[in-house]
């Protein structure tokens, strides 16, 4: 059964320097609150991981958390590129960002192995472009039975997955709806796991388009209302789509950012 | 019928048109949504719209702020996961048309979303990456590009292989296994190049009203192959305009 | 879009002799009514593909429709044995039957390679069993990043899966709820699909663990209320047990069984 | 203290005497169904049943009818499809306990359910098959075993190897690459059989209340391996039997 706590104490506990680390999240549910914890616990040198690395990601790399990211699309959805994560890769600023780079398939399907118990997945993918010459994490394999030559990619298990979701139970049961991408096979995939949500519940009231995590199969759940924003969390709020914009000017330059981030994450409390 | 349009509007049109009734598209966010979402405001109504975080069949009476926007849950059909829109609904090419746009884009019709000048490690700019494109380029029936036409854009290589069009040249698909057709066509703000069918080279066809091939060939970063009397597009409709302004407008409302 | 078409018509059209047939549900939502009509159309030389053949395939093979039959637990759920399935197996009788089989964990992720375009899947399975000493369908496969050996199953590609749901509406878009076992998988691993439903409908109105097949993946749809007696249809019907239990005794002597199958399904007329 | 009870009653109240609070636990239909929800109704509230129709956490007020039934949907913390129950949550290790029955069971705690007599093209019996029991064999933290003792049943080797156990005997698993544990205890009509730390062969370690070693020595096909001295069971609680006896009074109610 899940463990309710605080977000501060989720991250003390879960996230450690050093980790492989997963905030999932598909455009929708992205966990804001928990990346900003992190950032202010100053955690370092994690390996971040993520489908669509964005703002969030944006900020713990310019704020230095990250020394390797594990991804297949990195941008600021709808709006254009990341800054930070750009200084990064180009200027190694403020610390050099190795990258493993894959494409959503091949990420997708690396989580559906992790989530699986088995040491690769097997696709149709990469082929013919260029990402097999800088990511080793890519090879072939033969069918056993045609001798159709495929893709295989290496399962991810994260140390430690963090998503929010709409509401959790008291028994840390979690439910989530709308777009829900891959954080049931993120959360699966990662030895440890910590949930944000909106709001903690006596009962989980069935919603159509569902995804239940059930309590046994997550570490912890901390409540972080609004922990989504700018994201949103679908029947709870809509994307703060001025904010998205803005980042674009806010991460342009390095002092607008240490600024932004020292006014508005750094020196805040933790949500809860 | 010639209302003022933009060079960015006609190429919106003309990619809507090429989306066929009834067909399923596999649709990017920006200039690809806003074309598909005017086909299916226009001539196409049942074409069914495709996101890759798992909205199956999405009709959004509005215009999408990024490809996991609630509207398109919403509407949807279905919304499966992010795993099984790929290994379920892509990969097995159920998937009619795959509509990409691209940061460079060469004579084979091979697409960089990748990195831009130095090296991998070292890049001149970093662009957002690969994404869903190279099994969407892979395994759709067929490919259409929309892409604004310049020498930037337009370059005789490609720095980055991200998602593959025709490689080489002539059956380098068939060699490598891959399963859909390629780029079908590309629409550009000056006009349309269509992969030749011998050479698979992307050759201009048709060109947007009042572009001539010399703006072509000068906004090509390779010596463009032309075809022997390119047509000149329709300009866009007052209806085209009027629904694809319409759209546009919706743009971040609720 | 999926046609619109009788019960009747469906079979007719889409169930061919010598297919390859599977008509899945586990437990729940068990297209009888559609075992019944490819029986009184007399199709032969069948390969029928199951996880659990239960009564309907009992049917199936006593009427002779079956020549082979690829599965992974054969049984009168709740009941006991199936004594047609058993008499063809021991007895030949009223023609051999062909088994190919395998476990549940292998047929399940031989539909996910069917349905996911891959000609193989890989899972932890069979290992220590004698099932792969008769089945040829289970191979070894090495992780191409570790070394580990794995198992390996070819991809089911059924030429047409039969599944019942709740709801279609007039598009052929295809509602279910409940247990739905592994019927989306097998839609999506076949050639060609026909899906009875208990009622067309003109919305689907959204229902909690819903799953929706949209229209243009499934080739027919035809209304047959009912359609999975004596099982159920979750928020429908309740499953009929004394008819699971009266099975038993039907079944287990052939004359009893032609005299049973000549007066319900025979003379009877297609539900729709 | 010492109602009237079955051999069958014993047997289940020993076998849902094993199934501890809070874990999760991999059920078949029959007598692993009943068992565990006898646990679930008396010392074991929080105990997570796992059905391979994909409930996931089924809370089911009545004896369920089927591995399918309705009222395990109804009452499941999650319902997820077939595949996943099976990809996702058994094969990962993820189910602490695999509960399952056997047709024929071997001194290495090897299961059969498949073919008994003949060959298996031509069978004496034909059995259902494997189901869902190799792969829960395989990959639940440890095994627990339900089966009528007897020498139709506990048979010197299994006609047919359809669930491992412990193979021909220590090391074997480990050989194998199997992640579970392999099954802990085999509770029958009899008594209680675990394996020998050593060779891993049952041994019987208890015997139900009036039941002699030479009894299940009798009822055994191979020789049997006795404890120094076979722990005699507590018999049937009242709360026991009154609880096992409600819930087999709901079977097919609703």
């Amino acid at each position: 059964m899940a463990k309710l706590v605080s977000l501060a104490e989720g991250v003390a506990d879960l996230v450690r320097d050093g980790d492989v680390v997963a905030l999932e999240g598909f455009t929708h549910l992205i966990p804001f609150a928990a990346g900003h914890e992190i950032i202010r616990q100053g955690r370092r040198d994690l390996t971040l991981v993520r489908m669509t690395p964005d703002i969030i990601y944006d900020q713990l790399i310019g704020a230095g958390c990250a020394r390797r990211l594990v991804f297949s699309w990195g941008g600021n959805p709808g709006v254009g590129s990341l800054h930070r994560f750009r200084d990064a890769v180009q200027n190694a600023w403020p610390r050099p960002l190795e990258l493993e780079e894959h494409s959503h398939a091949g990420m997708a399907n690396r989580y559906v192995a992790g989530a699986s118990g088995l040491p690769f997945a097997v696709l149709r993918g990469y082929t013919g472009t260029d990402l097999p010459r800088h990511t080793t994490n890519i090879r072939t394999i033969a069918c056993p039975f045609t001798g159709e030559v495929l893709t295989a990619v290496p399962a991810l298990r994260p140390d430690v997955t963090v998503v929010h979701a709409q509401r959790a139970d008291r028994a840390g049961n979690v439910q989530m709806w709308g777009i829900t991408g891959v954080q049931k096979e993120a959360v699966l995939a990662a030895r440890r796991s910590l949930v944000t949500v909106e709001e903690v519940v006596d009962e989980l009231v069935p919603v159509p388009g569902q995804v239940v995590l059930p309590g046994w199969a997550v570490t912890a759940v901390a409540e972080a209302p609004g922990g989504a924003h700018p994201s949103y969390a679908q029947s709870y709020s809509v994307r703060d789509n001025d904010f998205y914009v803005a980042w674009d000017a806010i991460s342009r330059d390095r002092d607008t950012f240490q600024d932004w981030m020292r006014r508005q994450v750094l020196t805040s409390e933790a949500m809860v | 019928m010639t209302d003022q349009y933009t060079a960015d509007e006609m190429m919106t049109v003309a990619a809507a048109r090429q989306l066929r009734d009834g067909t399923a598209c596999f649709v990017g966010i920006g200039l690809p949504s806003t074309a598909a979402n005017l086909a299916r405001a226009t001539h196409a109504p049942n074409l069914v719209l495709i996101y890759e975080s798992g909205c199956l069949g999405a009709k959004p009476d509005r215009l999408p702020l990024s490809i996991g926007d609630g509207v398109l849950a919403d509407t949807a059909d279905a919304v499966v996961s992010v795993p099984e829109v790929f290994n379920y609904w892509l990969q097995p090419g159920r998937i009619d048309v795959g509509f990409l746009g691209a940061a460079q884009l060469d004579r084979y019709g091979n697409i960089n979303t990748t990195v831009i000048g130095g090296d991998y490690t070292d890049p001149k700019v970093r662009l957002p990456g690969a994404g869903g494109a190279p099994e969407i380029a892979a395994s759709c029936g067929e490919v259409v590009v929309i892409v604004r036409q310049n020498l930037r854009t337009f370059t005789e290589r490609v720095d980055f292989v991200t998602s593959l069009g025709y490689g080489t040249g002539p059956g380098d698909r068939q060699r490598l296994g891959l399963r859909g057709g390629g780029p079908r066509i590309v629409i550009t703000d000056l006009g349309i190049l269509e992969p030749h069918p011998d050479t698979c080279a992307l050759t201009l066809t048709h060109l947007h009203p009042g572009v001539t091939v010399e703006q072509a060939r000068a906004a090509t970063g390779w010596d463009l192959a032309v075809a022997d009397r390119p047509t000149t597009n329709e300009p866009p409709t007052t209806d085209e305009l009027a629904v694809l302004r319409a759209l546009e407008a919706t743009k971040g409302t609720r």
